[in-house]
């Protein structure tokens, strides 16, 4: 029973930490591209802190929360690099 | 005229002793208790011995409509009223509502200007002592909450 | 026929020209000020340099009596202390500048070829301090704020002239850098710095109201009342960044100096009157 | 230690105004530190007294309510050129500063 449990929960850590690093290669996108948000590199460490102490669906939850703000960081520096001409005052 | 008489008397020292002491040793004549009142009456009550002050147009009160800053709003005072002994700030909504007590030396004229603080929107009142009476006039300030600016 | 082509060909080319001159810094600039003069028509150009207090006379006037005696005079005179004092090799500060005086603060933002990069005041007085053997002072320091401060005071009066010189494309890479950040939108709110100071300049954002872009970098450092303390232009680029919601840049990144370049280009003709107070 | 107190006067006729500006945080004793979280202890200017050739022209008795590095304005007249003109506060952890100026 004990030996199960262990195994679930390694088993969650493994997708955690996968998703984890899916959120942080966007974010690391983002920042290339001058894009990064605010609260991104937070977030991660707060799910982080949350795995650490085995509060995994909190943890997911904030990992969850950064990889969408990495991923709409990158698809705004893409949309901006077409349209930012658009606002140029003439 | 020395410094701190006006409300020093108020703490039962005699005039007497205050006139003959170096004016080093007179900074205790900060009216501690009129400060820490946490209302309006109480204040003047404190700093003046009476909440009763009589409206008067010849005080000349200027303050923004709105504060840009709650942390800096400039204030002036001026009045005409002759034989000016103190004038004093009162924010009614501030947590100790007495601001700053300003003792008028003969040869000062009633015109201060200064910059206080204004923890929320609020009547601001200028309170002139003068020989005949206590004097005020109240205008209120609108504080607002911002985040950018600058 | 071939004549016919070549014909087409100078056309083509002078079009092309014509094209890229349209899209100058100095026909930039041009439009720029065309349009807060016709959004803001009583105000005059001169006036742009004050900022929301050229907009708002109630802001106006309660700004007016913090400048009958700013707080950043202390700043001003510690900055004169520290320009005047000697650098450990016996050198001045000034020597690393050739220029009077006055003239010091208006020489930057400037390209330099040699290193590609846009040089900041700031980032100038570094390069003094290392080359004497001296280590950096931090960009938000009171060093360096208060020798700016001082710079800023001695230039006063003096006009913003920033060059995009035409023969280096490494200025124009630059200045475009700038123009491209200054109106591409970012952050978790999605605003563009046009957003706020072009479009919506004069408007009310909760309890502030927006200013106008033009005239944004002539009065830096600036004391602020609600950090009662100064700060740098750069330091309010990395506020406005995260009031978006955006993560805000190191101060001196390239990213704030190609920003501080197209900016300051923009306020070209203004004076120089820092340092400010604000808010 | 240099004076953090600067003064701005002007005279016309026997009439002085004097401005006066100090480095003072005027702490509230509310207000939290932005990195610890602690409240910062309450620290003012109490008593602020400006003298013209020693005779005491006006005091100051002053509340956290003053805004961070004060500023004062007042008038004074029977003053003319070279009068001594003396700025000084306490404050309320005991600490002081003064300067003084000669009216030109």
């Amino acid at each position: 029973m004990l030996i199960m449990a262990l195994i679930a929960l390694a088993g969650c850590s493994t997708e955690f930490e996968r998703r984890f690093d899916e959120a942080e290669r966007l974010r690391a996108e983002a920042a290339a591209a001058g894009s990064e948000w605010l609260e991104t590199v937070s977030l991660l460490e707060q799910a982080q802190q949350a795995a650490s102490r085995d509060d995994l669906d909190t943890a997911m939850e904030l990992v969850e929360r950064a990889r969408f703000q990495a991923e709409m960081a990158v698809k705004q520096a893409a949309h901006e690099a077409e349209t930012w001409t658009g606002r140029v005052v003439k | 005229m020395q410094i701190g008489r006006r409300f020093v008397l108020k703490a039962g020292v005699a005039l007497a002793t205050i006139a003959a002491l170096p004016r080093a040793l007179l900074a205790a004549a900060w009216p501690v208790n009129a400060f820490s009142a946490e209302t309006a009456t109480g204040a003047l009550n404190e700093l003046l011995g009476t909440e009763q002050t009589t409206p008067s147009d010849q005080i000349n009160l200027d303050v923004p409509v709105i504060a840009e800053n709650g942390a800096v709003v400039p204030i002036t005072i001026t009045t005409t009223l002759s034989n000016v002994e103190s004038i004093s700030i009162v924010v009614e909504n501030n947590p100790r509502p007495l601001a700053a007590a300003f003792e008028i030396m003969p040869g000062t004229l009633p015109e201060i200007s200064s910059r206080i603080k204004m923890g929320e929107t609020s009547d601001v009142m200028a309170v002139v002592k003068t020989d005949s009476g206590i004097y005020s006039t109240s205008k209120q300030v609108k504080v607002t909450i911002g985040g950018c600016g600058g | 026929m071939r004549k016919a082509a070549a014909v087409l060909g100078v056309i083509v080319a002078a079009l092309l020209v014509q094209q890229n001159a349209l899209a100058g810094p100095e026909e930039d600039r041009l439009a720029f000020v065309a349009y807060f003069e016709s959004r803001f028509p009583e105000i005059p150009f001169a006036q742009f340099a004050n900022g929301i207090y050229a907009i708002d006379s109630d802001a106006r006037k309660q700004w007016l009596e913090i400048e009958e005696f700013p707080p950043y005079e202390f700043a001003v005179e510690r900055g004169n202390e520290l320009w005047h004092k000697a650098l450990p090799d016996g050198q001045m500060l000034a020597d690393c500048f050739a220029a009077e005086l006055p003239d010091i603060r208006g020489q930057f933002p400037r390209f330099d070829v040699a290193s590609g990069e846009v040089i900041t005041l700031e980032v100038a007085i570094n390069d003094c301090r290392i080359e004497h053997n001296q280590p950096s002072l931090a960009y938000d320091s009171s060093e360096m704020i208060d020798l700016t401060a001082y710079l800023a005071f001695e230039a006063r009066g003096t006009k913003v002239d920033i060059r995009v010189p035409e023969d280096q494309a490494g200025a124009l890479a630059a200045y475009e850098s700038g123009k491209r950040f200054y109106y591409s939108k970012r952050g978790q709110l999605n605003f563009a710095c046009a957003d706020c100071h072009v479009a919506s300049a004069g408007q009310w954002v909760r309890a502030d109201r927006l200013s106008a872009s033009i005239g944004h970098t002539t009065h830096f450092p600036v004391y602020r009342s609600k950090l009662g303390g100064m700060i740098s232009l750069q330091k309010r680029f990395a506020g406005c960044i995260r009031d978006v919601r955006a993560k805000p840049f190191e101060l001196q990144s390239t990213q704030y100096r190609n920003l501080e370049y197209f900016l300051s280009y923009m306020s070209n003709g203004l004076e120089w009157n820092g340092p400010g107070a604000r808010k | 230690m240099a004076s953090n107190i600067k003064i701005k006067t002007k005279i016309s006729g026997d009439l002085v105004e004097i401005k006066s500006l100090m480095i003072h945080p005027m702490e509230t004793g509310s207000r939290k530190d932005p990195e610890t979280g602690a409240l910062v202890p309450q620290h003012h200017i109490t008593q602020l007294t400006f003298t013209h050739n020693d005779q005491v022209a006006l005091v100051a008795n002053l509340s956290t309510a003053i805004s961070k590095n004060p500023y004062f304005s007042y008038k004074f007249r029977g003053a003319k050129a070279g009068d001594v003109l003396k700025v000084s506060w306490v404050d309320s952890k005991g600490g002081t500063d003064e300067l003084e100026t000669v009216l030109k």
